[in-house]
């Protein structure tokens, strides 16, 4: 069986529905209040050069997923200890993102119907497209992730009567403090969960663009996500923006003359399944290259069950979820996102890696592109 | 093997498909015949503390004539009924509701919300928690607030003009609104100015003229969430033209020995606030107006420039004395910041703000104002001279 | 509650023949089964608990309390 | 940006312009029998319908002769008449052993006809021979004899009654074989044009034709179909109906995976595209394959039409398309479910039909969806004449009767009706549209727009994973393939479409010229196309 091979833009639409993902039901960087566009910016910043750091790791390590990058540089062992918390940390990150789904959907539109069985429907499309192959998901994201920015924008102009221009300042009134805090959370939250893409980046046909799509990925994430935050802001006040649970719905709910929170259940739905999707191809994958298993899509449905468990069984509420992610999401996350990459990064620069056999070509694509 | 997968995942999809049809029709399935379409809501409190709900209920049926075969039952019910009932709580209230009456009460086709003049002096802050938490609420239902009458009363006038009384009050409300005499309150404009210590929240004013008729004219302010008093049409429309929220209207301006009447076209207008030494100074509040000559009925001629110019400076003073009106009122009756002074001092000058804070009300109801009026006449109408005036 | 617990027991069952069938045909090795169903056993195990109203202590608390432990969090 | 396409289009002239001057690549007529016949077997290779009759005369039948035709295209009464029997009953008695006194003979005096050329070039002696007439080779010249043989009309062929057109040819394919085979050569004149004869079905014994350019159409994808078609494992092929269910890539979705078309210019277009045709005897519906999702919202009149007018055409069926499929589920999930989307004023209207109905809206839907397809098979299957008491009993009990019963809601009954007419603009998913309204039907029922979001996502998913002989079927959509966009929902002018659609990934890319290099140039660029 040969690999399955994606096209630059296919991984640049499943990156960046990736990264819309969750943020189109929670607006990044709120603890920064006013200034939360300068921490976009900022964390923008440092989230395109974490991702750049994935990106080098994988082109260190031609066609080597991360359970094999980890294998080898860090020994059979450790390597698989790492990687077997990476694929609970993807895990964990899927049912994360399923319970904000849940959440969402529970609050805004279906009160009465029990998330276990909305969860559970959204996790039979997820993995039946995650059966389908990286080629499958490429060209599904492809064909759906450009609906969310369109949508994005189209209620952005709409409501561009009811802005207030003036909304974001003053600037910097409570100083950098909040700013850097937000901004550490923004990287955390959606650009450095983009590590589950290490699994993904070997099936790019045309290395020497990885590194251009990353960044130009990130800079569209943090730039729809600037204007998410300006018209969110303009519209609803900084006092109201504060205290509602999921902004981006609230501000939908003032389009004019017609309701149209239905669009943002569409954009939940696709850039939930991306970011779902790549969370769970990328732990499934990885069990089975841990576990010497030729077919990953004998686990998608057992990992796919597992992930809509845990996501009920993880919190206990709404505030729950919150708490836990404002508090401990980081931390938790660092360890997975920066720290072991660098790690990797620092092992894959100090002993280059004998290319995989077949792969000359992308050998040749490393070379060229540095 | 690809024919093994092929078929694997289309079982998958037929499981899929099938999932929800065995399902069908659980939880939040709800036929619109099964709810009550609420066109108007009423919030008063009673006399011994409770929160009063009155809802006024579209009956579909009744408004529109059914198809053919529904038709004949139809014919002699009432296009709307009003049901009201008291609870500790706004829900509860909503809820003990179900009692009364046949369907269950949605919410987001509200046209109007009709505060009781009770319960806003009393302070709508707890009220209007549940309108925000509310998944159904419209968030762009006009808000009202009702004086000498109670909003039970209000919504349960028989309008001639629309079969459904809260479309009638909303129109009225939208009039007024484009006149320039009432401001046209959305929830959403309330929740925002709950909150914020620099401006105090407004809402329109209605009140019931007759048996069968309201009158939406002058301004509800409101002081840390209760109402303070009360604006009457001239002065709402200084506050309008201060706030830049006026969409038009009529400005009388008394002439020689006659009056003038003109109408704004296009309005702008800014407040800000002058600081010196760190200490907010002067309320400065700067208007430019355009407006058209509607009528003229001074006796003399219009075809000079001067004369213009003239009227530019009438029209520019009147304007500023109604802003004037406005100001002093909330100023020295209500203390209360409803153009927005605060937010300019937050937004501009973030230090000074956070020491006078706290004790806005007070320091803002001292400031002096500079209240700049720029009228400019841009044109006369289809005559230029009034009768008798030609050559 | 018997019916919740029912229907959870039913959408596990109807997923394992599901995969069982295909595991068969296609002649998976031992390994593909372990892992399976240590997957299933354990998302079925939780759920069952959870649907009975016990809520085993979650992977979060355990989370927080290691780094509590380590003293980065509060 | 037609004029950076105009640019390209010249640029991609001038690239071909030495292929033009080239174009007597076949050489002069070689003057040995043996070589003719060698170069004739070269050129017309894989062409089941060439006939090469050979013929001794002179001398102790020393000389001999080639008569070279097609057959079907060729008046047979003709040939035998004009040719073949004035040489059967004159050469003999001709006994010079000179071929060039043999050719005086034949064209000065045995030949009756009056319709005789003489021709030097190998290329030009091909062109006549795939254009109908019969060519006369000679042992020993050089030259050769062109008699005008044309059939004068093709059989009787009937306009499609599955296909209509406005514009465009009105030629329909039959039920026999050479018939067809014919009406593609007729429209395709140029020994490229290959079609293989193969036989299948254990007991039928149909003849399949595999027709298909040689240079535009994919090797990888002829012999994919000739292996596919050479596994099918049955004793009977009645209809290309059953070869579409054996060869199709996945035997289970609803979606066609191989297209079919009655009509000669669409096929004809169809294979100058690059694709394969699969003709089978005894069915006038000629399969083509590789076929993708766009080509259902391709019709042929577009490429006869304003550029600008045939993409507003293929939105507007896109548009239908997602109408028929979605309608009648978006309006279930907006009464039942997300009341809070409907203005005020609507609501009123909304509340004030469903009022007296006694089912729920998912039922009344279904009720009259299934009602208008059965009015719908019902009008198919009956004899025409019954057909208009048919429509005049569907328009009375769909239209009035059920709703002045208070079956259903007249609002219903518009979406039905919509969702009725859309589903007829899109004739090749009709059979897939049918079943998916309902899955989505359903999923509107269960978790409103959320469910709808679900199913349309699933379907899509399931669009993905489709394949039409190894070529995406979303193309050029996903995998977006930006060089074919020219040809989807927007579609440029025919002019302006210099090259084919890459993702069939022929050697020969651009319109034109090289494939045509022996016709006039200019005649040779083919606007036609299906």
């Amino acid at each position: 069986m040969g690999k399955t091979r994606i096209s630059g833009l296919q991984l640049f639409m499943l990156l960046s529905g990736f990264l819309f993902g969750s943020t189109v039901i929670l607006a990044p960087a709120l603890g920064a209040k006013n200034d939360a566009w300068l921490a976009i910016i900022i964390g923008g910043t440092g989230g395109a050069l974490l991702m750049l750091i994935y990106a080098a790791i994988s082109l260190l390590n031609p066609s080597k997923t991360l359970v094999e990058i980890l294998k080898e540089k860090m020994g059979k062992v450790l390597g698989s200890i790492i990687a077997v918390l990476y694929i609970w940390y993807f895990i964990h990150l899927a049912s994360l993102v399923f319970r904000d789904f849940g959440e969402f959907i529970c609050t805004v539109t279906f009160p009465e119907t029990p998330m276990t069985v909305l969860i559970s429907i959204f996790a039979l499309g997820v993995v039946y497209g995650v059966n389908g192959g990286v080629e499958v998901m490429g060209r599904m994201g492809e064909l759906l992730v450009p609906i969310i920015p369109t949508f994005i924008l189209i209620v952005s102009v709409s409501l561009i009567t009811v802005n207030d221009f003036t909304a974001f300042l003053p600037v910097l009134e409570n100083g950098m403090g909040p700013v850097l805090k937000a901004a550490l959370s923004y990287i955390t939250f959606p650009f450095g969960e983009t590590v589950a893409f290490l699994m993904l980046f070997p099936n790019l046909n045309r290395k020497e663009k990885l590194k251009k799509i990353v960044f130009v990925s990130a800079a569209l994430s943090a730039l729809i996500s600037i204007v998410i935050f300006f018209r969110d802001i303009s519209v609803l006040g900084s006092d109201l923006m504060s205290r509602v649970t999921f902004v981006p719905h609230s501000t939908t709910l003032l389009f004019p003359e017609a309701n149209v929170d239905p669009l943002v259940d569409i954009n939940l739905m696709i850039g939930g399944e991306a970011k779902i999707g790549v969370c769970i191809y990328a732990a499934t994958k990885a069990i089975s290259q841990v576990a010497g298993i030729e077919n990953y899509t004998n686990l998608t449905r057992a990992v796919g069950a597992f992930c809509v468990v845990l996501s009920v069984w993880d919190f206990e509420n709404v505030l729950d979820l919150f708490s836990w992610t404002e508090r401990i999401y980081s931390y938790y996350a660092i360890t997975f996102q920066v720290i072991i990459p660098l790690i990797l990064l620092v092992l894959s620069l100090i002993k280059r890696s004998k290319p995989a056999e077949g792969s000359d070509a992308d050998n040749e694509g490393v070379i060229a592109s540095k | 093997m690809t024919v093994k997968k092929d078929k694997g995942r289309k079982a998958l999809l037929i499981l899929l498909l099938i999932f929800p049809l065995l399902l069908a029709g659980c939880w939040n399935n709800r036929p619109l015949t099964e709810i009550n379409i609420v066109a108007g809501m009423g919030l008063e409190r009673t006399e011994d503390g409770k929160i009063l709900v009155t809802v006024q209920v579209a009956e579909p049926g009744a408004i529109q004539p059914a198809s053919a075969g529904g038709g004949s039952g139809g014919e002699k019910s009432k296009p709307v009924f009003v049901a009201s009932n008291e609870g500790e709580t706004v829900f509860e209230a909503l809820r003990g509701m179900l009692a009364v009456v046949d369907k269950k009460l949605f919410l987001s086709t509200a046209q109007v919300l009709i505060i009781g003049e009770k319960l806003a002096q009393e302070g709508i802050g707890e009220i209007l928690d549940f309108f925000e938490r509310d998944y159904e609420v419209s968030y762009l239902v006009d808000v009202i607030v009702a004086k000498d009458a109670t909003p039970d009363e209000l919504l349960r006038i028989e309008s001639d003009m629309d079969t459904i009384p809260a479309v009638y009050i909303k129109g009225t409300v939208e009039n007024t609104a484009a006149r320039g005499t009432v401001k046209k309150t959305l929830l959403i404009d309330l929740f925002k100015d709950m909150d914020c210590k620099g401006r105090q929240p407004t809402a329109g004013q209605i009140t019931k003229s007759s048996d069968k008729e309201v009158r939406t004219e002058g301004l509800a302010v409101f002081r840390d969430g209760k109402l303070a008093g009360w604006l009457n049409p001239y002065e709402t429309r200084g506050f309008l033209f201060a706030n830049n929220e006026l969409k038009g209207g009529i400005v009388n301006v008394p002439v020689d020995n006659g009056k003038a009447a003109f109408e704004i076209i296009r309005s702008k207008g800014s407040v800000s606030v002058e600081v010196e030494d760190g200490k907010p100074s002067m309320l400065i509040i700067r208007v430019n107006a355009e407006a058209n000559v509607g009528e003229y009925g001074s006796g003399g001629r219009l075809d000079s420039l001067e004369t213009l110019y003239m009227l530019e400076e009438k029209l520019g003073e009147e304007i500023g004395k109604e802003i004037e009106m406005a100001l002093e009122k909330c100023q020295k009756e209500f203390a209360s910041d409803i153009f927005g002074f605060g937010i300019y001092l937050h937004k501009y000058y973030p230090k000074c703000w956070k020491e006078v804070e706290n004790d806005w009300h007070n320091i803002f109801s001292k400031l002096p104002a500079d209240i700049r009026v720029d009228a400019k006449i841009m044109r006369v109408g289809l005559v230029i001279n009034p009768v008798g005036k030609g050559e | 509650m018997n019916s919740i617990l029912l229907a959870i027991i039913a959408v596990f069952i109807i997923l394992i023949l599901y995969d069982m069938r295909i595991f068969i045909r296609n002649k998976e090795p031992a390994k593909v089964y372990v892992l399976y169903f240590f997957l299933m056993g354990a998302g079925l195990i939780v759920s069952l608990l959870l649907a009975a109203g016990i809520r085993p202590v979650a992977p979060s608390r355990l989370i927080e309390a290691v780094f509590k432990m380590i003293g980065i969090a509060k | 940006m037609f004029g950076r396409i105009r640019e390209r289009y010249r640029e991609a002239k001038h690239k071909f312009a030495n292929v033009r001057v080239d174009a007597s690549s076949y050489g002069p007529i070689p003057g040995k029998i043996k070589a003719v016949q060698a170069r004739l077997d070269e050129i017309f290779s894989q062409c089941n319908d060439l006939v090469i009759k050979e013929i001794s005369c002179g001398k102790d039948g020393r000389i001999k002769i080639l008569v070279v035709h097609i057959e079907g295209i060729v008046d047979r009464r003709l040939l035998n008449q004009d040719v073949i029997h004035p040489i059967l009953d004159y050469l003999p008695s001709v006994q010079s052993e000179d071929s060039s006194s043999i050719y005086q003979q034949l064209s000065k005096c045995i030949v009756i006809s009056s319709d005789i050329k003489e021709v030097h070039e190998m290329w030009q002696a091909v062109n006549f021979i795939v254009s109908g007439d019969a060519v006369i080779f000679i042992d020993g010249e050089d030259r050769a004899l062109v008699v005008g043989v044309k059939s004068p009309e093709g059989r009787q062929v009937e306009e499609p009654d599955t296909e209509t057109s406005i514009r465009g040819s009105r030629e329909g394919f039959v039920e026999n074989l050479p018939t067809n085979m014919v009406l593609i050569r007729k429209r395709i004149k140029n020994p490229d044009l290959k079609m293989e004869i193969m036989q299948l079905g254990e007991r039928t014994k149909t003849d399949i034709c595999i027709c298909y350019i040689k240079g535009l159409a994919n090797e990888e994808i002829v012999r994919e179909v000739k292996e596919r078609l050479g596994k099918i494992n049955t004793d009977a092929i009645l209809d290309t109906g059953i070869i579409e269910q054996y060869i199709a890539d996945n035997r289970l979705t609803l979606f066609p995976l191989v297209g079919n078309s009655e009509k000669c210019d669409k096929l004809a277009g169809k294979l100058l595209e690059g694709r394969v045709a699969i003709i089978c005897d005894g069915t006038p519906y000629v399969l083509t394959v590789p076929y993708l999702f766009i080509e259902s919202i391709q019709a042929t009149d577009d490429y006869f039409d304003h550029a600008f007018f045939a993409s507003f055409m293929r939105l507007l069926r896109l548009l239908a398309l997602l109408t028929s499929n979605l309608l009648p589920a978006l309006y279930v999930a907006l009464v039942v479910f997300h009341h809070t989307v409907i203005p005020f004023k609507l609501m009123i209207t909304l509340a004030a039909s469903q009022q007296g109905i006694p089912f729920p809206p998912f039922i009344e839907a279904l009720l009259m969806i299934i009602a208008f397809e059965l009015l719908r098979e019902a009008g198919v299957r009956m004899p025409r004449p019954i057909g208009q008491a048919l429509s005049i009993v569907g328009a009375i009990v769909l239209g009035e009767a059920s709703v002045a019963a208070g079956i259903a809601s007249n609002l219903m009954v518009i979406i039905v009706a919509i969702t009725a007419v859309c589903s007829f603009v899109v004739p090749p998913l009709i059979r897939a549209t049918m079943l998916i309204r309902f899955v989505f039907l359903a999923a509107a029922n269960f978790l409103g727009f959320l469910g709808i979001m679900v199913a349309v996502v699933a379907v899509f998913t399931h669009l993905c994973t489709l394949r039409s002989f190894g070529i995406p079927y979303l193309a050029p959509f996903s995998p977006l393939t930006a060089h074919d966009l020219k040809d989807s929902l927007i579609m440029v002018p025919i002019w302006a479409m210099i090259t084919r659609p890459k993702i069939l990934r022929q050697q020969e890319n651009v319109r034109g010229v090289k494939g045509s290099k022996r016709q006039e140039v200019d005649k040779g660029r083919d606007s036609q196309k299906g």
